[in-house]
């Protein structure tokens, strides 16, 4: 078996058995297997639902997406999310559009200004994240593209 | 009362002003940065908001950021915690013309009090007593050389715009003030895109004591009692008391009023302490500055007065009349902070970043634990190392040290070093339980060996 | 003060003591079952000793084995807790023929208000209202019925050494008396290998207000203000506060006389409380027994007085004067606990052993925590299922009732179930809000479901 | 055996006996197995030393001599051990003694009583392990045995 091979199979291993740490040493043979450490990660209780933030519009990951190379266009900055400068007008893009770094996929208001958000990727819009008008945070996904230049 | 609030800070006094709000029925929004996002602490906050990446220049100093984050998230006022843009008068202006409440003084007084120079005359023209040095800002060399020549050495070189101990440098002859005001430039510089200083006397054996004060827009203004924050390490605060045990009752009640007088006489509204320096030889009191902003320290004095200042700040920001008149306030007992931080005693106490194994804290009578962690927290490397606070309060100060001493050694933290054997040695000092300290016991301490 | 103090208990109260003694610099020695051997508690104390098996009644209820490592650990005192031995005189009698100071008062007087009856006696020889009922214990169930017809259904039965709510059983008829007599007679035959019992009226709005005394050998007596603790499940306190919300300030300093006359009238030495039960509906109130020894629920007290109950415990027993004069004696505000069982409220709220997987305690201004356990903590099945106590102080009722509620939400326990949803439903009922409770009030809050 | 099937096997061991951590070095053979942890045994920072009680004579454990099957004589109750009913005396038992289930072995005394202790255990005396005159708590070891009837 490759090293690779190994290393894979230990993942899955301790994936499927909750391990932490798995340490191998095979020359006299040192190995060294952690279990997930028992200890807490949330520390608090949940808080109650936010109230004034909603949940993006499918926000939810896909990892399985994820794992076929797409790629998201996040918020650069906190503030609302237009996806046409002006009310009314056309979105600046929808799902099918071809992106290029430059093209400007939608404008984010912050402090009564309206800045304008590059796609910063090559490809394909494959889905809208947000909803016309709605806050975004730091961070934020935005759109989901399929790169048509270089995988993720 | 607000109906919803921003946080603009973060750790554990954000966590203070979020429970704060619940208990005032007051909806939270708190802001994070990509370092924190995910913390367990925001999770008691109503609502979080993402506002930049882990470096505090691009997140929790970010003004529009956490201006649009008031807005999308439609909050009546915001709480600037200490440090971050605590005393920033832009912020709080923008705030102002945002119509967003900034809970603090007004920018105007941010301003003038944020400069040290200002705040001097301020101090003067008020016949309060300030320590001989320059009456401006400082930049050129023989400016500098001059009134060291004049107030003698050892003086003190200060950044104009600093805080929290930072651009704080000694020097003790002209070689020293000239190498010391450079780097103290470059630093301010750095940190504060201003290099201006000023240079004042230093006092060898002086305590730091400081008074709380709260004052409404109402003109009713009230202070709490003080602070003696003597226990430093680089001009950093390690231990804070109250009351102060190195002054006398006399020098107490004459503080009061001079801080109360200065306070007026600039119009000042919400929380703020102000900062004096008390020679240990002579008695003689200076004022120093005034913090614009609720402090690290202020859960002593809300031990021993009982009154919850950042309910205070909440009230007085949104129009209320205090709550307390000065003689219905009364002191009672003794309330000693420990400040834990996250730092390697064996490595010159740098900051130590990582994950928290073990996290147990102690509890019982008289104990308070104000702090964000937990088992498993992970402490980012971008900000202060400040991983909670330990206050305790006694009837006298001899129970409130063996009742820190005995919290102190209930702890119980793994996966970082920690200051609380600094603490715990402090704490086993004859001259700390003799209150013979001032403001270099604990780098004597420290020089002193392991 | 003593030099070396035994604890004979266990938890979270011995914890109490422990932490007590060594903020007081006093030695401590803990006692242990084998099933609490190697728990983290005991490792504060300076020096432990097994009992004894698992069992109560081989360790902890022990009392040769608990003299015995008296002896060989050469202390001066035990201090017996509540609970388990606190309030056997015949122990407290060993403690004193083997020259050990018992921590709590005389035998003679444990003997004398723990027999009810006979505590009845010495109340009404003093003129305090005592409830209708028998005046000596009852064994022969004619006695029982005739008692019953003379004062009236509902009546309450009550195991004459019972305690902690054991043993207690309401009465509407005759048929009900006869068998709940059975009941009572054969638990407390068990519990406390006597069977008699008394009858007295039952109040069915009634609320439990209890008075903290304090009273050292040299005569002086004071009062530390009142506990409500009417919130009870199954006659065991759930919630306990000071002040109490049902009662007048007039009936308030009626009840403070009266509970500091019948503690002179026996000479009482040490802490106590005297419990009464206020009606309701006419504001009449009734001696129900008096506590001869800490109650689970004295930290509220400690809270608003900034009295050390532990501390006072034990320089009264050393032999020093009360520290504190009636008139020094100020209440400030409000305090609350709740005391968190481990139980399953979707099972009965059977106590549920087991390991605690997850654990994070609140913190923050007016909160204080009193628990022995810890993340990893395996709770023994033996013994009392409470994990510790939550308890804040504020100025108001309603701050306290707000703190209480962020806190419990802060709380995060995982591993066991515990009462902190049912402590979350009470905080939110509006009769709790509006202070209308009474000792029935959980019952009903259960029945209504959910 | 091959390493991935040691693991496995060593996986699998975790999971049934709720191992938190294995360790194995196989030249001159290092074992290391944990047990779950989850949060933290130690929850407080160990107290000063013990001041009354000193630790008994030879009561570090001594595994390979358990797992040889020697049985222990505990005390069942708290108090002073002594290994002779009078001062001066002889002792009632010491190495290479044999025992029967009534042998008095030593006397332990508690609130001014001598409580004589029998063996309950047939063998050989190999170890006595508490000094005379020192106290002892409930379950503390007084005596190793190498039973002569049925093993451990």
């Amino acid at each position: 078996m490759s090293t690779m091979d190994k290393i894979k199979e230990l993942i899955s291993l301790m994936n499927a058995n909750d391990l932490s740490e798995i340490e191998i040493q095979e020359d006299t043979l040192r190995i060294k297997v952690k279990k997930t450490n028992g200890g807490f990660q949330p520390a608090f209780l949940p808080s109650v639902p936010s109230g004034s933030l909603p949940a993006p519009v499918g926000s939810v990951q896909h990892p399985l997406l994820k794992k076929d190379n797409l790629k998201e266009i996040t918020s650069p900055m906190v503030g609302t999310f237009y996806r046409a400068a002006t009310p009314g007008a056309e979105p600046h893009v929808g799902v099918g559009d071809v992106l290029d770094p430059d093209t400007v996929v939608c404008v984010i208001e912050a402090m009564k200004i309206i800045n304008e958000i590059k796609a910063e990727v090559t490809g394909k819009v494959v889905e809208v994240l947000v909803e016309d008008g709605m806050p975004v945070e730091f961070g934020q996904p935005l759109f989901r593209v399929q790169p048509t230049v270089s995988g993720g | 009362m607000f109906s919803r609030v921003l946080i603009a800070n973060r750790g554990e006094i954000a966590l203070r002003i979020i429970r704060a709000c619940k208990e005032l029925g007051v909806e939270t929004v708190a802001v994070c940065s990509k370092a924190d996002e995910g913390a367990e602490y925001l999770k008691l906050a109503d609502n979080t908001v993402c506002i930049g990446p882990s470096s505090p220049e691009q997140s929790y100093l970010n003004v529009p950021s956490i201006i649009s984050a008031a807005e999308i998230t439609d909050v009546e006022a915001i709480h600037p915690g200490y440090g971050f843009l605590s005393e920033a008068s832009h912020f709080a202006e923008i705030c102002e013309s945002s119509n967003i409440t900034f809970i603090g003084p007004s920018a105007k007084t941010l301003k003038m009090m944020g400069d040290k120079a200002e705040a001097r005359r301020v101090a003067v023209a008020n016949k309060v007593p300030v320590l001989p040095g320059s009456e401006s800002t400082v930049t050129g060399q023989q400016e500098a050389l001059g009134i060291a020549h004049k107030i003698g050495y050892p003086v003190l070189i200060k950044a104009a715009a600093g805080g929290g101990g930072r651009g704080i440098r000694i020097a003790h002859n002209d070689a020293s003030l000239v190498s010391s005001m450079a780097v103290a430039q470059r630093e301010s510089e750095t940190a504060f895109k201003d290099s201006s200083l000023y240079i004042e006397k230093f006092i060898e054996h002086a305590c730091h004591v400081e008074v709380q004060i709260l004052a409404d827009q109402h003109g009713n203004i009230i202070h709490l009692g003080e602070r003696d924050c003597s226990l430093q390490r680089r001009h950093q605060k390690l231990l804070e008391e109250t009351p102060s045990p190195s002054i006398s009752q006399h020098q107490r009640s004459e503080l009061y009023k001079t801080a109360v007088k200065l306070a007026k006489a600039v119009n000042y509204v919400n929380a703020g302490t102000v900062e004096f320096l008390v020679n240990k030889q002579d008695g003689k009191f200076y004022f120093i500055e005034m913090n614009t902003r609720l402090q690290v320290e202020h859960p002593v004095t809300e031990m021993v007065s009982g009154v919850d200042l950042v309910k205070e700040q909440l009230r007085i920001a949104s129009g209320e009349h205090l709550g307390h008149r000065q003689k219905q306030i009364t002191l009672n007992g003794v309330a000693i902070e420990c400040r834990i931080y996250a730092e390697d005693p064996d490595n010159g106490f740098r900051p130590q970043p990582g994950r928290i194994t073990v996290y147990h804290v102690p509890g019982g009578n008289g104990v308070r634990i104000d702090s964000h962690v937990h088992q498993g927290y992970e402490i980012p490397s971008y900000y202060d190392s400040m991983i909670g606070k330990l206050i305790v309060h006694q009837g006298t100060r001899q129970e409130a040290v063996a009742c820190l001493k005995r919290a102190l050694n209930e702890y119980r933290i793994e996966g970082v070093k920690t200051t609380i054997p600094l603490h715990l040695r402090i704490l086993n000092h004859p001259n700390y339980l003799n209150g013979d300290v001032d403001t270099a016991f604990v780098e004597r301490l420290l020089m002193n060996g392991g």
